[in-house]
This record gives C-alpha cells, structure tokens and sequence, in this order.
C-alpha cells in the first residue's frame, strides 16, 4: 500500500467518492483549478470535472447554504471551510439549519453534507488561522463532529462522513497534515512515511463514525485527546514514563463512551487534552461525563490540558501550544494528587 | 471647497403614524398594460428598467391589458380566485382558533395571496418552493389538505411535524415545499444550491423561494444573489414588498433608496418589478422567469409590490405603529377582488358565483377544522407520542439521547 | 421604590443611561418607534429622540458590525438581538471582531458595546423562539456573558455592562419577563410586585459584573444556577425540603469562582441546572470547575439538570424544560449518591 | 412553450491559465477623459452610467485629461510617487526578509499602490480607514514610521501589537487606521458603524474602507451597503478589483455577469469605477466621495479596477493558476510609472529625479530595516515579555487568566 500523508489521505478520500458516488461533489474557495491552499482537492477537478470540484465566491455562509440546498435534493456535498477561523459567517446556517432540517421537518428533509475545515494552531498563522472551534460544534444537537489524527483514520472517516446522512463537522489537523507531530517544535520534523497509518489502502474503506481508537494501553492514568494532540500524548506518555492509557476520541459527537469510561473506571485517573481554549472547551464535557460516570473510581481531580483563554499569539505560538511540558505536569499531577 | 460643516445621522420614517390619516400619495405606479414584456433570452442589462417600473395587467376596471397579458384560460383564472378564497377563509378560521386558544401563533397572508397563489399556479407541480412563512398560498393551491396544516398548527397526534414546529412552518417534500424556518431568509440561498443541484443533475425541475423586504438584509439575500448569478442557478427569487417587516417599515430596508428589484442589478441578474395584488401580472412575471430558467438561462429576481393589510402575526398589533386605516387606502387594492371584478369583466363569473364560492370556502375550511379538532388541539386532546421528542436529531438515535428519553421515562 | 417587572427594569436601566451619557445610544429591530418586541425600549425614542433609539434593518450581522464600528469611534453602543436565536448571523462579528479588538490591536481600539437578547423556552416559541446559547459564548476569549433573574439585578447588570469597557453578551430570561417562575406552568403566574427584588430604584445603580449571589443559604447541598432557572432551583428546595444552598451566578464569564467553591467546599455536593441543552454546555464547565477545585472534598457526583439534547419541541415544551421535578430528583441522587 | 430540456450547471472558468498567452482582448476600456464629473449633489439615479464605464484622467502619454482631472499642485503629485515608491520599496525588502526566514508571512500590494496612496492624499489626515490587508499605502502616505510596521512584522520586543497578529495586520488609532482583521470583510459594515457615529456626534470626520473583489461575496459587504445607504453614513466604501482572489478569478465573485460598481446600485447609493492605476483618478474620485459625504450627502461606493501583479502572498505561487506573462500584459499599466511619465510630461519631474527618489525610498526602508533587526525577528532576538500573551483579553485580567497565567510561570 502507497505511504499516504494526511493530505494525500484527504484527496483519496474524496477521489474515491466522486468515483464511487454521482451525487457527490466537492466545492469552496480555491479548490477548483489550484485544488485548495492546503492541496486536499488538488487534481480532482482535472479529473473528476468543472462541476464536481469548483471555486466558490467567498462567501461561507453561502457555501453552506448552497449544500443544504443540494443535500435537500438529494445530492451528497462536501465543502471546504478554507480555515476554521472562517467558519463563524457560516454558523448561523450551520446551526439553525443543517443541524435542524432532519428534526423540524420530522424527516421530510436532511443535509446530508460535509463540511471539511483544518483547525489548530503550529503554523504561525496568528489567532485567525489557528482556531480549534470544535465545543462551538459539540453543543449544537443535530451535527456530528470528527477528528482525524492520522492518515488512515483521515480517509476512513471523512468517507464514512460524506456516505453519512447527518451533517458532519469535519475538522482537520493542519499541523500534522505532512507528519505526525509530538508536540516538541524544536526537534526535526518527522514525514509519515515512518508511521505504520501511513499504510492507507487505495480503495474505499471506512473508518466508523462514534468509535474511539486506544492507541496505546496503560494501567495507571487515561488521557483523552484527538487531532494533533493524540501526538502529543504519545511523547508525553514515552518522556514521562508513566503508564497512561492513550484514547484517540476520533469523533466527538457522538462521543465513544463506553471506551473512555472503562478506561477510567480501569486506570482511575484521567487527563484530557485539546488545543482549544479552556473554558467551555470541549474538554469541559469530558470532564464532566468522566466524572458523572467514573466518580466512585476517581483516585485524583480529572486534569485538563488545554490552550489558554485568549487569542492564539502570533509570537507566542509555542507557549500558547500545550505541548509535552505542560501535558507531562498534568499527568504527574493527575498521579499523585 | 472642502466642506467641514458638522455631519448628522440620518434615521427614516414612516410619511404616517397613528392617528394620521392614510397617506399613499408617495407611491407612484405605471398603468395597466404601461411596461411591455421583453423576450426570456433579453440580456439583463438591456431590460433593466423593468427594476424601476411596476408590471401591471388588470386595469381599475378589471380589464386585462397589454403584452404582460397571459392570456390564461378562465378556468386557471377560476382555480386561482378559489385558492385565493381558500386562503382567505383558512387564515381567517386559524386566526380565530388562537384567538379561542387553541395554539399558540398564527400569522395570515391576507391581502398577499396572489403572490403565492398565481405562482403555484405558473409552476410546474414538481417545482421546488422555498417559502417564507406567509406563502401558505402556495400549499394551499397546490392541492395540500387543509386539516393537514391544522394538524401541524394545532401541534396534535396527527401533525406531520409531531408537534415540534410553531405554528405554520409546514414542511411537504410531496408538494414541492420546503421545510420553513423560523430563522428569515435562511432559505434563499438554500433553494439556490437546490437549483443548482437540479442543473447539475441535468433535472428540468426550478426552484422558488420567497422573502419579505425586510428580510433582504440579511446577508444569506446577497449570498442568494450572489451564488444564482455566478452558477447561472435556474431559480425565481422572490421578494414580497409588502411594505412592512413588523412594527418597520420598509424604509428601514431601504426603500426610500432604490427598489428591491434594483437589487438584483448589481448582479447582473435580470430583475422585475410587478403588481403584487394583480393575479395575472404575479402569473405572467413568473411564468416568464420559469421559462428563461429552464431555458438555462439563470435566475430572476422578483418584488413583488403588495401591502400587508393585517398585523405581522397574532402577536402583533398594527395599530400601534400604523394608520389604522391603511390597508383600505392601499392604492392597488385586494387580489382577490381585483381578479373576481376582471372574472365577471369577461363574462366569466357573476358576484353569485363569487358568493356561492365564498360559501364553499368556508365549509370547506370548517369541514377540514372540525376533523382536525376531534383529534386534538395544542394542550387538549391527543399530542404526538412524546418519545418522538428524541428522534430525527440525528438519522440513528446516539448513546445521550437514548440515556435522556429513559430519564424521561419514555 | 416602584415595584417593576424585568422589562420595566430593562427600560429603566437604558433610560437612565441615555439621559447620564450621550455616548449611549440603542438599536435593533423593531426597537424604535414601536418599543421592541418585548416592549423594553418603548417609550425611549420619543423621549430621547430618533437618532439615539431607533429601528434596524433585519440584519443581526450588521447590527453588531455597526455597534463595534460606532464602539471604535467612541460610543457605547446597546443593540438587542430579537432573540437570541437570532444571534447566529451576528456571531462572526461577535467572536471574530468584538471579542478580539482589544486583544489584536494591543488596546489600540476596543468594542464597548452591549448586546441584550431574550433568551429561553417558556412561551410556546418553539425551536427558534426558545434557545438558550450562553455556551457559545463563554467559550469565546474576550467576552463577558451575564444572565439576570431578578428586576433589581436586571437593572443593576445591565448599567453595569453599558459601562464596562468590554463586550457584554446580556441574555434576558424571556420567560421570567413579568413575573418570576418556578417551573410549575400548571399553577397560577405570578406577578413581579409580591417578590421583594422588584423594589428598582429609580435611578442609576449598579450590580457588580462577576459577583454571584448565594439567594439562599444552605448546610447540604449547592445547586448552581442563572436566570429563569434560580427561580426553579429555590421552588426545588421549598417543595424537597433539602437544605440546598442555592447560588444565582448572575455573570457566566468571568464567574464568582470563590463563592462556588466555598459553597461546594463546605455542602460537599452540587447540582448544576440550566436549560440550554446539556452536551457541551455551561454546565459542563462549571461541573468541570467543581470537580477541579473541590475534588477532595466532593461527597457524591456532581449532577447537571439541563434541556434535552434536542432542539426545543413546540408541543413539549413542559416536558423539554428541566422544571422541579428533574431538578429535585438531581437534588435526591446527589443526596444519596 | 413550456421547455423542459435537460439543464446543467455552469461554473465560470477564466479565458487562459498557466502555459496561455495573457489575454486581455475581453476588456474593454473607456478613454481618459471621456467620462464627465457630475455635481457632488447629483441623485445616484442619474449617475448610473458610471457604475459601467471607467473613470480614466491619465492617457497613454501621460496627459491628465477632462473633467475628473483633479488639478492638483504637482507637489502633491510627487508627494503621492515617493510614498508608492517607497511602499514598493518596503514590500519588496519585507517579502525579501519572509524569504530570508525573518518572518512568517507577508503580503505585498505592487500594481496596487495607487489606490491607496491616492485615497491618502485626497481624505483628511484624521479620516478613519478600514483597510484589508492590501492598503499599506495608507500608513505609507500618512507618514506612520516604517520601522514601526516592521516591528509589527518581526513580532519583536518592540512590536506596537505585542507579537499578537500575523505580520501585515497593522493597528494605529493615531494615524486614522483601522485595526486589520483576518477575517475578510468585516471592516465594512464597521467602517459603517463608526461614520454612523460620526454623524451622531456631529463630527466631520468620514470613514473609508476596502475590500478586495473576492471579498465582495461576504454577507458584510451586503451589511455595510444597506446599513450606509438607510442611514446615509458618511462612509467611502471601496472595492479593489485587482482581478485574483488567492486562486480564483474575478469570474468567481460575478465579475462575468456585472461590474462590483453595479453593486451599489440597488441600494441607490452613487457607483463609481475607476482606473485603480491612474494616481489622478484615484484622487478625483475619493475626493468627491469625500466631499459629497462631508456634505451629508451619504455613503459612495467606489470600484477600483486593477490588477494584483503578484502572488497573493508570500504562501502563494501565482504561477500555478494564471499565465506568468499576466501582470506585464495588464492593459492598464503600473500606477507609478504612469504618474511619473505624467509628472515628466508636465515638466514637473525627470528620469534623474525617478532614479534618485526610488534610491532615497530603498535606502529609507534599508535604514528602518537595520534599526528593526537589531531588535529582533521572528523567533530571534528580543520577543515582546511573554506575560503580556494574557493582557487585553479583557480590560482587567479576570481570576481564570491570573491563573493561566500563574500556570505558565511569568
Ligand atoms: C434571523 C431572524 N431575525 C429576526 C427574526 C424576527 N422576525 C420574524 S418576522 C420579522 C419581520 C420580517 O419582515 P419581512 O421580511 O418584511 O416579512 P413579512 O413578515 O413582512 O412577510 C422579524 C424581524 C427572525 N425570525 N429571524
Ligand atoms: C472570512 C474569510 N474567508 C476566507 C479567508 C481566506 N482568504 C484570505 S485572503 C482571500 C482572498 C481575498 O481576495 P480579495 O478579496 O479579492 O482580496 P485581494 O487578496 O485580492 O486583495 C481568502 C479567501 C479569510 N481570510 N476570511
Ligand atoms: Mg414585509
Ligand atoms: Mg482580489
């Protein structure tokens, strides 16, 4: 099987179902022609055509409007949200309609659409092409939420979301679109080619919307992440010796809670992790469900790890990051408190 | 020369306020038959006046005039003056029913029902409508049960919407119309991706939707624009100028500035205005615009010029922002006794007839309440089953919501 | 004193800031000529003139993009968001620009304005007449978000989010407009005279944003609630007989965090009640806040009464709202748990 | 009649791409000086034409003709060719200093820099702008310190934004310029808001603000037309059609089917386009929006037509989307060569004094860039104190960020 990056995942997934699937177009801003500024639509238009991948106006709300419109005809769109920071003009038709068509119209009419988007921060995009909007997407009954965090699970996923007949927030780690990355900026960046969900089959295949993926079993502490951040947890797990168990979320709404909550009821301990700010974050529902489901096994305080309560600094991206320092000082925590 | 005089905010107001007599004297109109019509593959650009005018065909006498004309069969114009009755007669027995407190909300189209009767009418059945929440119009002449739409308004065991919806926000896949929203103009751009899709499928079906002039500012209005003229989308967008957006009047809109058809100028889009209270000009402007539409040739937008002669909604009170006696001084009258006057002007119906339909009407109505009734009105009767309140949040139920509706208890 | 109900209480608030302040003025739809909707600003146009309280296009976007602009120039802007199902078309300007202008420009330039809407079921307003979204703004960096539930702290916090020098989201508890609620719509409604916080002075006075209120003192329990909700909370503790301290949180950012925690510290077991839905909502940051901060001294889980995962059905309205009965059986099990 | 062919759905594609010969033969030009200056009270109605044709004073040769000729004192003329010298100067040592690893990002406006050079000259100093990204040359012209933006760029100890923006997005209440947004279009219906205010306060200060053709698709851009044309704000609202968005040509944002001028009109507000490359006509045309604002006379919309000459920004290869040829093939020319053959033409200047002036402007940028450096770049030298990362968020630093902070360790 050929080494995939996760922007390469991206584009076999979508080149997949423009073959497979006549209803399924793809469209937004810059990802005709040129095949978008991060390159996930890059030859589908030449290959597919001028109506199955095109340029749109910049005009989000537009874009999403113009796919319910098309998922209410039967149609099954896929849009490209150029940066999460660009999403808000689009929250109002996100939220009230998208998320809401299937359930006021008792089912006469869904929006069966994709709304692909790549979110965090370690670009040195400054606070508007760095934004992890994820709990803004969590809250809102009626919309999936999916996160990637690598090659493999990318293309599984986003095909299970486009063949999926709910709206599905499809957000994508722009830092580890060419690598995994561990959180440490000041080491040489590592390309997928090494890492084993490099190995993505050609062909379709899903990855199921719902299910957390444990990648890596431990005995004494759980952390939940997803995107970027499983990464992070990783290196975290390794420099600190600790024996923590390594929960990649996959999808956030709905949540896998069995797999978190056995985990916890095992390990007792439980640190959560995200790039987002922390308050009202979406590790605040973490924290909460773990505790409503696991309080009677909880050893210590669920810690949360998460970016700060401002802005994503432009100078400052690296300690706005929570990196491996700042995850490995919650785990300790977690583990004696 | 520079001029650094102190600057001061200009706020519009309404010519008249309560208590004022009823003054129209600002509205000027062209006459019937005035505005000739352009062929449906006219260059936008070459047909812009057509912006600034007003397309009429039914005289004050009743007399169908000029090349706006569409020569319909009488027995069109017969079905579309009962639809008209119809809704009349619909809204006047749902008003009362939330007047007695049997739902909650209710909101009539009166003096507006050519706009979406006639268009229903020029329509292919198996077009798409995106409606606003004044079009029950167009449901209504499309054939949809009346005790149907009680069920929904009444919120009891038998609405299609199992009671989740407020009053009036039909949804009818079946009849071309479109779930409404409670959020404004959301549907615009909506029936243009629709559109698009039926282009991109190489359908023949359009698309239509509908949104008041107050409802043009919101930014989904430019995005509709914007997407129809870019991606030729083959779509009628409607705006219903029926001059005020609750206690506003169109001038906070922007009406003292430019029309709403003027609107879809800077778009290149071709741009209509037409009598909203002439039956036979609504049908002829539509018809025009669904042929250029399936003649590929993009979108029209349409303001449709009307005055709303009842309050915004049951929850509103006219009276307190508007000369009570406006509707009656509207200059361009009642539709429906414009289209009975042209009816019995060609010899095609007598003022008995007009009683006798009146009458059907009403029974009609009557009929569809007494059934919808019996099962239930909101609060009294039978409700939709409550478990039902956890469903289609999603197309499979998740972990949460089932934990919720066993909290529930059901 | 006057006794006034919350909309009273609401007008004079504005009142008496147009007539202290020239640099406030308000506008919104409908808010001008005729009052607004819910009648708060009528009478404020003919006394203080059309250019100083006047009518909007339908806009909600443009509404916010022109209080910060007016924000930047100088003035101190109230506009009112129909309600707050209506804010969506409006959030990128909230979040994107409000919320950052201080922070992107250094203190170069800042928006000051405020935004009132009604928030909240209980009228029979369905789906899109009954939101509560108060989530999805505390977790944007640099807005503060306030929630009265009484006519004195309504005038109180609103004069004082007109002169706070940051963006204030200020939700209006719609439901308890005229009267206070306690959650049984099958008894009779009562009028704001007969409750002792309907005593508004007439003139200026201020509420501190950021300070709580513990509304009744209470040795076992805390239950943790804002707006409509305090009202249900306090008739909870009447008719469960638990001696519940029951703290009215009046600002959701920046929160009372002291007067939380020495509550829970001391009852050793909370509940949090809210009606916005209960997936990633404002629950979710206090349980996560609690959990945090009062570990070691929580005797049962922390439970969270909120609305239903659902959009707000029109039909069920009583069986949506999270009234007394769930509120006392979340009491209950925090009791035993 | 009725025709129910297949439909499809068009999507607007350019007339060449890489590999093409540039071709520009689809754009027509008017002359210089052919179309006339109406009175600053003129009702828009009447001044429709200019939305269509192109406000031209500079021909072929130099010569400044008609009646937009703005006249002005040939000082003024080489004030406005040193500061676009000097912004192109700048652009291309900081997109030198991007490619040297100095900095992350950055964004240059060549081919451009009269629009905003121009617009510098002909409003007042304390005029507030609400710029996009492309309008360096307001700072530029207005005189704000070189080194200051290239602190801002470097994110070093000195950086007026306390390394919190991406590079380019400037802030500077003092010099009447807007803070940048990332967000595109958002500064529009701002710019309204805070000309709203003006005219409140009875101030006599105007606003003006840009967006880019691409950026013309936001529902903001909609906001501010309707919000400036209801409450005739006394705004300048710019479009700058340099013909690219990223990737995507103007055929993307409806330049095929009208001109963004048009756009204006449905909101009745008066449309001007303008030869973006013409320093002269650029001038004329804001400073009679300017004037007719100050005369509460309201908001005018005005199209730049241009062309971006480079990459989008320092993350963007142009080549791969567009012939290379483009930019030297653009009918309109380059905005400072055609001013200095203007200048020479009127005997007002020489090829010396070019040469001179553009060294003086590359020496200017070489001596700020040295002071700028020592300070510090990108991820070296001196960073702006970390602590700061938790001020103004809010005011006053509530609890929650005390301890973030705390947290962090400084
Ligand atoms: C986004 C949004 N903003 C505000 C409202 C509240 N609202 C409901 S109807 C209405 C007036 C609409 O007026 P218009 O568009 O002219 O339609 P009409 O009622 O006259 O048919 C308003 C402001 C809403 N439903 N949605
Ligand atoms: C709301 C939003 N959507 C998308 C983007 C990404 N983006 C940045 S610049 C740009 C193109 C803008 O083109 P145009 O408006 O023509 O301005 P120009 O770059 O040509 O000056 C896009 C899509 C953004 N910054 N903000
Ligand atoms: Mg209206
Ligand atoms: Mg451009």
């Amino acid at each position: 099987m050929p080494a995939m990056n996760m922007i390469q995942a991206l584009n076999s997934a979508l080149d997949v179902m423009l073959s497979k699937d006549p209803n399924v177009l793809t469209f937004g801003e810059d990802v005709g022609y040129f095949g978008g500024v991060f390159r996930v639509t890059e030859g589908l238009q030449k290959k597919h055509g001028l109506t199955r991948c095109f340029d749109t106006p910049i005009g989000e709300g537009g874009i999403v409007a113009v796919a319910i419109g098309m998922g209410a005809y039967g149609l099954r769109p896929v849009v490209e949200i150029q940066f999460a920071d660009y999403i808000y003009p689009a929250y109002d038709q996100l939220v009230s309609e998208a998320a809401r068509m299937r359930y006021r119209s008792a089912g006469d009419f869904t929006a069966p659409m994709t709304l692909r988007t790549p979110y965090g921060g370690g670009i040195y995009g400054g606070q508007t092409h760095s934004q992890s909007p994820e709990a803004l997407f969590t809250h809102v009954a009626g919309l999936k939420t999916v996160v990637p965090s690598t090659p493999y699970d990318a293309k599984g996923l986003l095909i299970s979301a486009i063949e999926d007949d709910d709206p599905v927030i499809f957000l994508e780690p722009k830092r580890i679109y060419n690598g995994p990355f561990d959180g440490y900026h000041d080491r040489p960046v590592q390309s997928w080619a090494k890492h084993p969900a490099s190995d993505v089959p050609a062909g379709h295949y899903t990855v199921p919307i719902g299910k957390a993926a444990i990648v890596r079993a431990g005995a004494d502490l759980t952390v939940l992440a997803y995107g970027t951040m499983v990464h992070v947890a990783l290196a975290s797990v390794t420099d600190s010796g600790i024996d923590a168990e390594v929960i990649d979320l996959r999808t956030l709404m709905p949540v896998d809670i069995e797999t978190i909550v056995a985990s916890v009821q095992k390990t007792g301990r439980c640190v959560i992790v995200h790039e987002a700010t922390r308050t009202s974050g979406y590790g605040a529902e973490l924290s909460a469900l773990v505790q409503e489901n696991c309080f009677h096994h909880l050893e210590a305080p669920i810690e949360r790890v998460a970016g700060w309560d401002t802005p994503y600094p432009h100078a400052f991206e690296w300690q706005y990051f929570p990196g491996p320092a700042r995850v490995i000082a919650a785990m300790q925590r977690a583990m004696e408190g | 020369m520079k001029n650094r005089a102190k600057l001061s905010l200009h706020v519009p107001a309404p010519a008249t306020r309560p208590g004022d007599a009823p003054d129209f004297s600002g509205v000027t109109l062209a006459g019937a038959g005035e505005v000739s019509r352009p062929e449906i593959d006219a260059h936008p650009h070459d047909i812009r006046a057509l912006a600034y005018s007003l397309i009429r065909v039914l005289d004050d006498k009743g007399h169908a005039l000029g090349s706006w004309n569409p020569r319909l069969d009488p027995e069109i114009l017969r079905k579309g003056l009962r639809a008209m009755l119809l809704t009349r007669a619909f809204d006047d027995r749902m008003y009362r029913a939330q007047r007695q407190g049997k739902t909650s909300f209710y909101m009539k189209c009166t003096g507006e029902e050519a706009v979406a009767v006639a268009a229903a009418q020029a329509l292919e059945p198996d077009d798409m409508c995106f409606p606003s929440y004044r079009q029950q119009g167009l449901l209504i002449a499309r054939g949809y049960p009346l005790v149907q739409m009680m069920y929904q308004i009444y919120s009891n065991a038998m609405d299609p919407l199992k009671g989740r919806q407020l009053p009036v926000m039909y949804s009818s896949k079946a009849f071309g119309f479109f779930t409404i929203s409670g959020n404004l103009g959301t549907q615009f751009p909506q029936a243009v991706g629709w559109a698009m899709a039926s282009a991109y499928k190489g359908d023949d079906r359009i698309a239509a939707s509908w949104v008041g002039e107050g409802t043009t500012a919101e930014g989904d209005v430019h995005h509709a624009l914007n997407f129809a003229s870019v991606y030729k989308a083959p779509v009628i967008l409607n705006v219903v100028n029926n001059q005020w957006a609750i206690s506003s009047f169109s001038g906070i809109a922007g009406a003292q500035e430019a029309t709403f058809a003027s609107r879809g100028i800077g778009y290149g889009l071709p741009a209509l205005r037409v009598d909203g209270n002439d039956f036979l000009a609504v049908y002829a402007v539509t018809q025009w615009a669904a042929e250029r539409a399936r003649a590929n040739l993009g979108a029209t937008l349409i303001e449709h010029y009307t005055y709303r002669a009842e309050g915004h909604s049951t929850s509103d009170d006219p009276s307190r922002y508007r000369p009570s006696e406006d509707a009656k001084a509207w200059p361009l009258g009642d539709p429906i006794e414009r289209l009975k006057v042209h009816l019995i002007a060609i010899r095609e119906w007598s003022e008995d007839k007009q009683q006798q339909a009146h009458a059907e009407a009403v029974e009609q109505v009557k009929d569809a309440n007494k059934t919808a009734e019996a099962v239930g009105t909101l609060g009294h009767g039978e409700p939709p089953s409550l478990k039902t309140m956890f469903e289609d949040v999603f197309k499979d139920m998740p972990w949460h919501l089932r934990r919720q509706r066993q909290e529930m208890g059901v």
